[in-house]
């Protein structure tokens, strides 16, 4: 796997759109390939070489290509945006859209990412060392195609709307979240190692939310049934199982009403 | 140390509001629609202020001197509304949790007495806060 | 001798009253009277005439006075701020006409800007609610006609839309609602007892921010489900009676406001009353709608959306639409500091936006374009006084229920004033000349 | 103004019966000529296929509830928006276009007029605003009244005279084209949360019928002479057996002899008939009645129809058949907006995906090419894809190309999921049919322009037509070597000319033309009576003046094109 490294020397007056910072993008490309390719900072149409000091080739395809990411990206958004393949590490804090629409490969952050990290995500993996802003895994606006594929790991704190619209995969985060975690998902699961806030679950149709800490407020569509044993990354522990949003719509299977599921940590 | 108390802040549209920025957002009257503070009797009396006494409305996000009134929509004990505009506007809680709205409603304050500092005309406010002449 | 006008539109709220009459001098250049208006749309169209008026615009200086330039000047200064920006925004339109959005609109392209309308701040989280889950709604003439219970959800119609009541919801004798106000069972949500809700059949005092999980238990109730004995500080009993009563009319409306809009939850408070309305429809017929604040913010949403295909917070930056509040969206362009130059026209972001989003208009290059003295004039480079929409020019706008209506023009505006449309042709021609653009 | 002589294409252009010679168009002053002078700009066609600019006769474009759809589908825009480009505006959308981008892709099509087919009077500042602002085409919009309060009362008493006025009213003040119906009494009954879903179904309170409401604007509108006949979407839309109610209302129409001076011959424009030919009793057992529906039209002259073609995309539905799009959500459970109108319409939107996997999806493609495949006359069959509801209009080209080639739906059925149950459903498999060159000019030019009641100006390259006039990168002498090859000729002209202005070169936007707005200026004898009971709802029940609902000033309008009619003499 070759590996290209990016430093930003000149940080822009304002914000850096840096959507072409992904391995799929750079496959193929020459250190002064990819120091040409363009970047944006509002409506001034730059070069990547300009912001960033460039070195190393990246390989023939996405998944031999590693991008490093080094210095002061906390103003640079999109980077990893739409990868499907090989690697990127941020080495320290980056702006929203981190892995937005990523569908495979692997990106780590070792600082914070802002808000809309891993948008509509569809397969690969993000780890995020840091704290992740609001809309975690969560649709773009309007679509009721959320993530549906991957993993994602926040190994800090998460914002508001973690995983909205969700369909599959899984998010696990182990800190706490701020409110609404898996509004109007349907499927895959999120797991919350600290506390929640509250609005959890809200139109909630499928899908599983995992709570080993607090809700300080439990959503009314939400019913306790039993008390269950989970084993949760090969630990085993003792849940409060509640089905919901008993106020949403469910589908049905053999007659049965299939609800949602969330287990709360006794 | 002089008492206060703590409540939850909402702004808002009044109708007394509405006339005034038609009619001058430079005028008094408009201090006088939207520079205050209503709350409900019995916080006046937790805070042993007498209605249309200076307070100082004080949150994370800022502080600000408004007049402190007898709320005519209560009761609504524990909640204090300043009608929506640049006194207001000095303490909400700008957290918009991306979706591009501040939260104009829902912010904890501290309330208070604060009867020998003025209160500032709209205009002038801002420009204070701003640091411009 | 005098000339009256009538069906004038009242261009201060989104009710848009069309039966406004003004009584005008012989020389259509002064206001005399006004009739049928709230008190608040008698007081906009009267301050028209006041004598104090700001009529040439003005450049700020750094000692705070002011200096008289033409509105030639205006429109350089205008331009050559647009053509240098890596990142303008272009913020307001809700209190201009749809001719001056569409020239804004052509502006903002050229320039390559961020261009938002005040739904920022009003009903901007309702447009993603509509986004994620859409809205069953109607015309405000099908209320009048045909509606039999009302809630006003977070909304102060007393206040906010004085004449929303006696026009369209709860007093108007309808084709099947003779009887008027008899005929109908006024729901309303809110945590102070406004003036509105002092009218209600029914008032829930909901604890503030908690309208999400209220909304919630109206669905849990309708299916019948297990409900928590007090949601939001209201008792069960009260939720699942307010349900049965919503189940029972012939026709429902929820209008709701900033009281859902801008408490937690947000877009997630419209989503989940517009999914009750969504519900009711499987028992009877509801609507849902938003209570739109400026005369013409909905419009500035409809010119948005059918030129860039979006609502508000549109990001043109890289030269095509894009879309996304939190990241596009004006209080977090300004907050995060991503922009570098501030074009205001129509509102009054220095009132009515959050300090710490006012604070960078004042240190960057900045228009204010407004008929009124603002706090955004008050911290903006150059401030561009022009006639008053809806008074002394026409143009269409839309009502809150998007209905369009062309306003009329009453009176003269001062000599040598321009409106919004001329002033930003001026800017637009100079612009296109600065870029090159054809 | 300038002269052009297209020379040497291989004309198609059923008003004049030239099928593919070789000849050359002139044009001159924005018309139609026999000569131009020798200083007459020269466009070599030679090997090419040169038409008429093409008409839609139904389409939604323009109006609120299409702004709803752009408004509430911003993923429908995702990665999607263009740039500012030369002459062209930014645009963006898919399913929903912006304005700008609607006209510039009808334009680089060939298409050169085009019909809103739902205006809701009250919105009808609405409409024209954004027909202002869709360049190139000429544009006009139906006003829907098959569910008016007016209407109803009228015809109740069987007023013919009275509804006529109101229609005539009505067209000026919101200067509409058309007489629409959709789902007639069906939406009124949805302002209450019901429907109706046969011809025969009482309207709440309003004791009518959708029959006598039928019947009732055919008369009127017959009785005024409009340009258009009435355009209808029936009840029932979207059921499975709903094929009986669109029978019952075609049947509305025997007897009745089309009265007009612009040579329409129908009386009743059946509108997106795939949507109204379903067989079978539920989503199970679903299956194609093209052929009973295409039965009745051969047999009867006086219907004219549109197919409503199923492209297989991701899109938006959205109509003034309020309870359908309610039924749309409860089964997609997918957003749901819903729009009614005091005292006249409704309407809804709901966004759809037409899965070639889903067996239902692909039944539905098959049934709107065997209505075009299977009516003999391709005078009275036009192709539309219902924009945006059976699929984009954008995709008219790949369904010319599943038209043109039997090949091409071979290739489409077998890469469906359900090939079988699509074959056994439908007689798709069957037809070898392929629409001639000939054909598709009646299809997409002569055949819509002669039901609209605009044959003197355009469908045709008759000397004295407007010069709306595409030439197509297509050899009809040369055998096709990839169906594809079709979709992309048809994707893109090599040159289109609006009104004698060359618009598209190469596929690229020109000129941004001097689009016109189409309206139909109907004048009756002076009524009274209509005009007090106007007054009269406007105090009692409108929620806005009477002043301000006429007022459609010069500015919604800039360059307006009346047909006039006169109807005073009746």
């Amino acid at each position: 796997m070759e590996t290209v490294t990016i430093t930003m020397k000149n940080q822009p007056a304002l914000y850096l759109e840096a959507d072409n910072v992904s391995p799929d993008v750079f496959a193929g490309k020459t250190a002064a390939q990819i120091a040409d390719l363009h970047v944006f900072e509002g409506n001034a149409k730059g070069k990547l070489g300009a912001y960033f000091d460039v070195n190393g080739n990246a390989g023939a395809t996405a998944a031999d290509t590693r991008i490093v990411v080094k210095g002061d990206v906390k103003k640079v958004k999109y980077l990893g945006m739409k990868m499907s393949a090989g690697e990127v590490v941020v080495e320290g804090s980056t702006d929203q859209y981190a892995g937005a629409w990523m569908s495979g490969g692997k990106m780590v952050v070792r600082g914070n990412a802002e808000a809309f990290a891993a948008t509509a995500m569809k397969g690969g993996e993000l780890v995020i060392e840091g704290n992740a802003g609001n809309y975690l895994g969560a649709a773009y606006r309007g679509d009721w195609r959320g993530m549906s594929g991957g993993k994602i790991l926040v190994k800090g704190n998460a914002g508001s709307d973690v995983g909205m619209y969700m369909l599959g995969g899984e998010i696990a985060i182990n800190g706490n979240v701020d409110v609404h975690v898996a509004t109007h998902a349907e499927g895959g699961r999120v797991i919350i190692k600290g506390n929640a806030k509250s609005k959890i679950g809200g139109q909630l149709v499928d899908g599983e939310i995992i709570i080993f800490g607090s809700i300080d407020v439990m959503m009314p569509g939400f019913k306790y049934v039993d008390d269950k044993e989970l084993e949760v990354d090969g630990a085993k522990a003792k849940f409060a199982h509640y089905i919901g949003d008993t106020g949403e719509r469910h589908k049905k299977r053999k007659g049965q009403m299939i609800y949602g599921n969330l287990y709360k940590k006794i | 140390m002089t008492k206060n108390i703590t409540l939850n802040l909402i702004s808002g549209r009044s109708i007394q509001q509405g006339v005034a920025i038609e009619g001058g957002k430079e005028k008094p009257a408009y201090r006088t629609a939207a520079g205050i503070i209503e709350l409900d009797p019995s916080d006046l009396k937790k805070l042993g202020a007498w209605k249309n006494t200076n307070v100082r409305v004080t949150s994370d996000y800022g502080s600000v001197v408004v007049k402190a009134t007898e709320t005519s929509q209560g009761p609504h004990p524990g909640l204090g509304f300043i009608p929506m505009g640049p006194w207001a506007n000095s303490i909400i809680d700008p957290n918009t949790y991306s979706t591009g709205m501040p939260t104009f409603k829902g912010t904890p304050v501290k309330v208070e007495v604060a009867i020998n500092e003025p209160v500032l005309l709209g205009i002038e406010l801002v420009q204070k806060l701003c640091g411009v002449k | 001798m005098t000339k009256t006008v009538t069906d004038v539109i009242c261009p201060f709220c989104g009710t848009l009253c069309d039966d406004v009459e003004v009584v005008i001098s012989d020389d259509g250049k002064q206001l005399l009277e006004v009739y049928n208006a709230c008190v608040i749309g008698t007081e906009k169209f009267l301050h028209s005439q006041s004598k104090d008026r700001v009529t040439r615009p003005r450049m700020h200086q750094p000692d705070g006075t002011w200096k008289e330039v033409s509105y030639d000047e205006a429109a350089e200064y205008t331009a050559q701020m647009l053509a240098k920006a890596k990142k303008p925004l272009m913020f307001g339109w809700s209190s201009t006409n749809c001719e001056a959005q569409s020239v804004g609109n052509e502006i903002a392209e050229i320039s390559k800007a961020c261009c938002d309308n005040t739904a920022a701040t009003c009903h901007g989280t309702s447009l993603i609610a509509i986004q994620d889950i859409g809205l069953p709604s109607c015309t405000l003439g099908e209320i009048k006609n045909r509606a039999d219970r009302i809630i006003f959800w977070g909304c102060n119609p007393a206040h906010a839309h004085p004449r929303h009541m006696s026009r369209y919801s709860i007093f108007p004798r309808g084709f099947f609602t003779g009887k008027g106000q008899m005929s109908r069972k006024m729901i309303v949500v809110d945590p102070r007892v406004t003036d509105t809700a002092k009218m209600a059949d029914i008032h829930l005092q909901v604890e503030q921010g908690r309208d999400y999980e209220l909304l919630n238990a109206l669905r849990v109730a309708f299916r019948g489900e297990w409900l928590p004995d007090v949601v939001a500080g209201i008792p069960k009993e009260k939720i699942r009676e307010t349900a049965d009563l919503c189940k029972s009319g012939r026709f429902g409306i929820i209008f709701f406001g900033m009281g859902v809009t801008q408490s937690i939850s947000k877009n997630h408070n419209i989503d989940e009353a517009i999914a009750v309305t969504k519900d009711l429809n499987e028992y009877t017929k509801f609507s849902i709608m938003p209570m739109r604040g400026h005369y013409n913010v909905t419009g500035s949403g409809e010119v948005f959306a059918w030129q860039f295909g979006f609502p508000y917070s549109v990001d043109l930056t890289r030269g095509f639409a894009r879309y996304n509040p939190g990241d596009t969206s004006t209080i977090d362009l300004l907050t995060r500091g991503e922009i570098d130059a501030m074009f205001t026209i129509g509102s009054d972001p220095g009132a009515h936006f959050p300090i710490s989003a006012v604070k960078p208009i004042a240190n960057m290059p900045s228009v204010c374009i407004d008929p009124h003295l603002t706090p955004t004039s008050g911290v903006s480079k150059l401030h561009v006084p022009v006639a008053f929409n809806g008074v002394e020019c026409g143009g269409n706008c839309y009502r809150m229920d998007n209905v369009p209506i062309d306003c009329r023009k009453v009176v003269e505006p001062p000599a040598g004033m321009l409106t919004d449309e001329q002033f930003l042709i001026k800017v637009r021609d100079r612009l296109k000349q600065l870029k090159g653009a054809a | 103004m300038s002269e052009y002589l297209i020379k040497n294409g291989h004309v198609f252009d059923p008003v004049q019966g030239i099928k593919g010679d070789k000849k050359d168009i002139a044009i001159k002053d924005g018309k139609i000529v026999d000569k131009v002078s020798s200083d007459a700009k020269v466009i070599d066609a030679k090997g090419r296929t040169v038409m008429a600019g093409a008409v839609e006769i139904h389409a939604h474009i323009a109006g609120p509830k299409v702004n709803m759809g752009r408004i509430y589908r911003p993923e429908d825009k995702l990665f999607s928006c263009t740039p500012t480009k030369g002459m062209e505006r930014m645009g963006g959308g898919y399913s929903i276009p912006t304005t700008f981008k609607t006209g510039y892709e009808y334009a680089k099509m060939g298409y050169t007029t085009a019909m809103e087919a739902a205006m809701p009077p009250l919105f009808s500042r609405h409409v024209h605003e954004e027909i202002r602002d869709t360049p190139i085409i000429d544009e006009g919009a139906f006003p829907v009244f098959g569910n008016n309060w007016f209407v109803m009362e009228y015809l109740k008493n069987n007023e013919i005279e009275n509804t006529a006025a109101y229609v005539a009213w009505l067209l000026r003040a919101t200067k509409g084209y058309a007489v629409k119906l959709v789902n007639p009494g069906g939406t009124e009954a949805w302002a209450w949360g019901l429907n109706c879903l046969s011809v025969n179904d009482p309207v709440p309170y309003f004791d009518i019928t959708p029959a006598e409401i039928i019947k009732g604007l055919i008369e009127a509108n017959e009785f005024l002479g409009l340009p258009h006949s009435i355009h209808i979407h029936p009840n029932n839309l979207g059921n499975p057996g709903n094929y009986t109610t669109t029978l019952d209302t075609l049947k509305l129409a025997e007897g009745y002899k089309a009265k007009n001076k612009f040579g329409r011959e129908q009386v009743m424009h059946l509108t997106h008939a795939q949507f109204h030919s379903y067989g079978g009793e539920t989503w199970a057992n679903f299956e194609s009645k093209a052929k009973e529906i295409t039965d009745y039209v051969n047999r009867n002259k006086n219907i004219t129809i549109d197919t409503g073609n199923v492209t297989l995309d991701e899109t938006t539905t959205m109509t003034a058949d309020g309870p359908f799009e309610h039924h749309l959500t409860e089964l997609n459970h997918l957003k749901w907006a819903n729009i009614d109108v005091e005292l006249e319409t409704g309407s809804g939107v709901v966004p759809y995906i037409y899965s070639p996997n889903i067996s239902v999806c692909a039944i539905q493609w098959a049934i709107g090419l065997e209505l075009a495949l299977m009516t003999k006359d391709s005078m009275r069959c036009f192709i539309t894809t219902d924009h945006p509801n059976a699929g984009p209009f954008t995709r008219y080209p790949r369904v010319i190309k599943w038209l043109m080639s039997a090949k091409a739906r071979e290739a489409q059925i077998n890469a469906f999921k359900h090939k079988d149950k699509v074959l056994s459903a439908s007689s798709i498999g069957s037809l070898d049919r392929e629409i001639t060159l000939y054909e598709l000019a009646q299809m997409t030019r002569a055949g819509p322009a002669k039901s609209l009641g605009l044959t003197h100006i355009c469908g045709g390259l008759k000397p004295g037509m407007d010069a709306d006039v595409v030439v197509y990168d297509f050899n009809p002498e040369k055998p096709v070597a990839s169906p594809d090859l079709i979709e992309k000729a048809f994707s893109r002209a090599a040159h289109v000319f609006k009104n004698g202005v060359e618009v598209v070169q190469n596929g690229e936007i020109v000129s941004n033309g001097n689009k016109r707005t189409l309206w139909v200026d109907a004048k009756v004898k002076e009524n009274p009576q209509v005009m007090r009971d106007i007054n009269d709802k406007f105090l009692k029940f409108y929620s806005m003046t009477q002043a301000n609902y006429e007022a459609l000033g010069h500015h919604f309008i800039p360059n307006p094109l009346a047909i006039e009619v006169d109807a005073t003499q009746v």
